[in-house]
């Protein structure tokens, strides 16, 4: 049955409204999560507020789990699905380069868009801040383009680098990220202790 | 509180743990049995000698010739541009990349066309389309195009067009020279008629 | 101050819906009525494997009631099976051995452990059922080697059969190089384009798309 | 102590494993309507791309990298990830105006840093984002988030190296934030 647009389930004069929709919830959920601000996003880093880990990996695992049941009952064709193609080298660089940039800026490209929203300077600035990131990137191209296209292995997934079967790897992050759970909500209480009451 | 935390933690973990009996992936993706079952009752996918030798006489680049038949076989003798894929290797990776080829036809032979047909059959529940089986197989071939046999008096027309078409056939697929002598006349035009079709499509030949 | 709220009633709400369109997943998981029990691996040794098949002399011995533990389908349609057919044979056309009931039927005989011999007109019409009923898991099907067509021009002799091999297919019947080799007028340009090396085709890799996100 | 049960007339944020498991649900909608996950740097780049091919259409032929995006029968504007990037700036008021956090124009810092700074150093971390996110072929959502949930070896790699780097590098950074 899906996924419904590459199936042609759905039609593409659908698709724009479809990709509203979906947006439009996800930023809410971004919002309403609270990483419209940046001190509660980059609060992951510093120990005062995990809230970062608990959405992403909650979101993670219950994806993983939930794609895993319903390839099994048939709901979604995992063999139809994109898959992000790996670029090792250039990826690891590139993920160090966002990692600077997450914790200066304090945001990430979706979360950013959500901080416009409600009326934050420092959002719309790492926006404009992005537009240009990517801007310079495009006209230096040329002189990584090899870098840039290197260290290529395809549209691969863990199971295809590993040999491990999915669900082994959905159960491994699962166990980590409950595991996390309960050891930052120790370390939250401890480090909110020793920190004054933020404001935002 | 702490109670609905313990409780979510678990049912997550009883959620990821489920996951790993669920029935592990096929090594390869296949059909459905019904719809293998279905697919092997329907004729279609039978295709005769003359279709093929039209198809390599007209350069057709959607044709994909299979042989299934051993690699010994395969070295001594092959239909033009055949690629080898010997029943026992289909199932391998390796192999399996000639297969699905979009806008291909791949059209199976062998000696004759039990070994074609199987190799169909394990290939389509492979999840293969667009493919053929050469009915008669290469004991065919050579009964209806390298050596036809000349239909008696009373056959059809059609029967005598499909055998100047074989005629044809024979020469690009052997270069041996018709035998001029003792056809009549008659047949002769025919002949021409059909040559200038097999060579108007043939091109260079 | 904006503080999260910490407690997780609408948490354990959503995950049980979760699990309970999960649990709706599992109900109405549809079961597919048939499934492979032989491998690929199985099913190409199947095809190897001699007892898989039955031939012409083995049925003499169930037509001179020797062998009571064969029953005989003849897979053509009614008008082939109404102009001859084995005697003793029953006519279940390829189209009805997929019904419900035949398939059924088909299981009752595995069980009972009665071998079940699929004819058509030549090996080749029988060779798909037959196969996938194979592959099905159903050991009690066999394939008659030659056919009707073999049959109704051996029947008085059919227990001769085992001396005769004509019934075997695979083979060539000809020296394919041989037979294909031109005559002594070659024209050497066509000869050059059968010698050229073919062209493979393999399947692309499957391209990227664009850019993710 | 944090009070336990939230005043609703007080303005809060969602049980954070509640954001989790809903957006999680919100991927696997997103991958089975459209066979693929969320994302947002895509729109910026899109974005990108369309203004240069306004502004000098000839340069944007030249570039290989905008090429890679340019085709003749429709703009790169018209793409999935901007519309989509819309939604997410109102689906952001939305929750906004519903837990009565959209005020006027403001700047969120630490208090011992000036605005100034806290501008600056947002530019700096966009540009910086904005970069590492087209050889990271995603950003958090696109790479990291979706990446991970279809099991993609890349996405994996994204999502642990920007966090881990994030841990590495957190001191350099102290001053910015507590």
């Amino acid at each position: 049955m899906g996924p419904l647009i590459p199936n042609g389930i759905i039609t593409g004069d659908w698709n724009f409204v479809i990709a509203i929709l979906i947006g439009i919830a996800f930023g809410f959920l971004l919002e309403a999560s609270g990483f419209s601000s940046s001190r509660n996003i980059v609060g992951v880093f510093y120990g005062y507020n995990f809230v970062v880990l608990r959405v992403f990996f909650t979101a993670v695992i219950v994806a993983m789990v939930g794609l895993l049941y319903f390839d099994y009952f048939g709901w979604i064709d995992l063999s139809k699905i994109f898959i992000l193609p790996t670029y090792l080298a250039p990826m690891i660089a590139g993920s160090v380069i966002m990692g600077f940039g997450f914790i200066l800026g304090g945001f990430c490209p979706g979360t950013s868009f959500t901080a416009i929203a409600i009326g934050k300077l420092d959002g719309l600035v790492f926006t404009i801040g992005l537009y240009l990131g990517i801007f310079l990137f495009s006209e230096g191209f040329p002189l990584y383009e090899n870098f840039y296209n290197s260290g290529y292995m395809g549209n691969v997934t863990l199971t295809d680098v590993t040999g491990i079967a999915a669900p082994w790897f959905a159960f491994a992050f699962t166990f980590i990220a409950l595991a996390a759970f309960w050891v930052t909500m120790i370390i939250e209480k401890r480090v909110r202790k020793n920190i004054k009451e933020y404001k935002f | 509180m702490n109670r609905n935390y313990i409780f979510l933690t678990l049912l997550m973990v009883v959620l990821a743990a489920g996951t790993i009996f669920l029935k592990e992936e096929p090594e390869y993706q296949q059909i459905n049995a019904e719809d293998l079952l279905y697919d092997v009752i329907q004729p279609t996918r039978y295709v005769t000698t003359d279709q093929i030798a039209k198809m390599i006489i007209n350069k057709d680049p959607t044709l994909e010739l299979i042989d299934v038949r051993d690699s010994k076989s395969f070295e001594k003798f092959s239909l033009n541009n055949a690629i080898n894929v010997p029943l026992d290797s289909l199932i391998l990776p390796d192999y399996q990349e000639y297969f699905g080829i979009p806008g291909t036809k791949v059209v199976f032979y062998s000696n004759d066309d039990i070994l074609a047909d199987q190799s169909w059959v394990i290939a389509r529940r492979l999840g293969f389309k667009d493919m053929y089986v050469m009915k008669g197989g290469l004991n065919k071939w050579v009964e209806t195009i390298i050596k036809p046999q000349e239909p008696p008096e009373t056959a059809p027309e059609t029967a005598f067009e499909q055998y100047q078409f074989r005629k044809g056939a024979q020469i690009f697929f052997t270069g041996s020279k018709i035998e001029a002598p003792g056809s009549s006349t008659k047949k002769e035009k025919v002949t021409v008629r059909r040559k200038k079709k097999t060579t108007a499509a043939s091109g260079g030949c | 101050m904006h503080v999260h709220d910490l407690n997780p009633k609408k948490t354990l709400a959503t995950l049980i819906i979760f699990v309970v369109v999960i649990i709706i997943g599992f109900v109405t998981l549809k079961r597919p009525r048939l499934t492979y029990k032989a491998s690929l691996e199985k099913s190409i040794q199947i095809l190897h494997d001699k007892d898989a098949c039955f031939n012409p002399d083995q049925l003499a011995d169930v037509l001179n009631k020797v062998n009571g533990n064969v029953v005989l389908f003849d897979i053509r349609n009614n008008f082939a099976f109404s102009q001859g057919h084995i005697p003793g044979a029953e006519n279940i056309s390829a189209y009805d051995l997929t019904n419900k009931e035949n398939i059924k039927r088909l299981k009752d005989l595995n069980k009972n452990g009665i071998t079940v011999v699929l004819y058509g007109n030549d090996q080749l019409e029988a060779n798909g059922p037959w196969m996938v009923f194979r592959q099905l898991g159903f050991n009690n099907v066999k394939i008659l080697l030659g056919g009707y067509d073999y049959y109704a021009k051996h029947k008085d002799n059919l227990s001769e059969a085992s001396k005769d091999d004509s019934y075997i297919l695979k083979r060539p019947r000809y020296e394919y190089s041989e037979v294909a080799k031109p005559s002594a007028s070659v024209n050497t340009d066509q000869q050059k384009e059968k010698k050229k090396a073919p062209v493979i085709r393999r399947k692309k890799k499957t391209q990227a798309a664009s850019g993710g996100c | 102590m944090m009070e336990n049960t939230i005043n609703n007339n007080k303005p809060h944020y969602i049980n954070p494993y509640l954001g989790g498991v809903l957006l999680g649900l919100l991927v696997l909608l997103t991958v089975y309507i459209t066979g693929r996950g969320l994302g947002a740097s895509g729109a910026i780049k899109s974005t990108v791309v369309t203004t240069t091919e306004t502004i000098a259409p000839s340069h944007a032929e030249n570039n290989s990298y905008y090429n890679r995006f340019l085709s003749d029968d429709h703009s790169p504007m018209n793409n999935w990830l901007v519309f989509e990037s819309l939604g997410i700036f109102f689906g952001g008021l939305l929750s906004g105006i519903i837990f009565g956090r959209v005020k006027k124009i403001r700047i969120e810092r630490n208090p011992k840093i000036s605005g100034k700074t806290r501008l600056i150093v947002a530019l700096l971390g966009g540009v910086l984002f904005g970069i590492g996110s087209q050889f990271g072929r995603g950003c958090t959502s696109g790479a990291a988030l979706s990446g991970s949930a279809t099991f993609s070896f890349g996405g994996v790699i994204v999502m642990l190296v920007i966090f881990g780097t994030g841990y590495v590098i957190a001191w350099m950074f102290k001053k910015l934030w507590i």
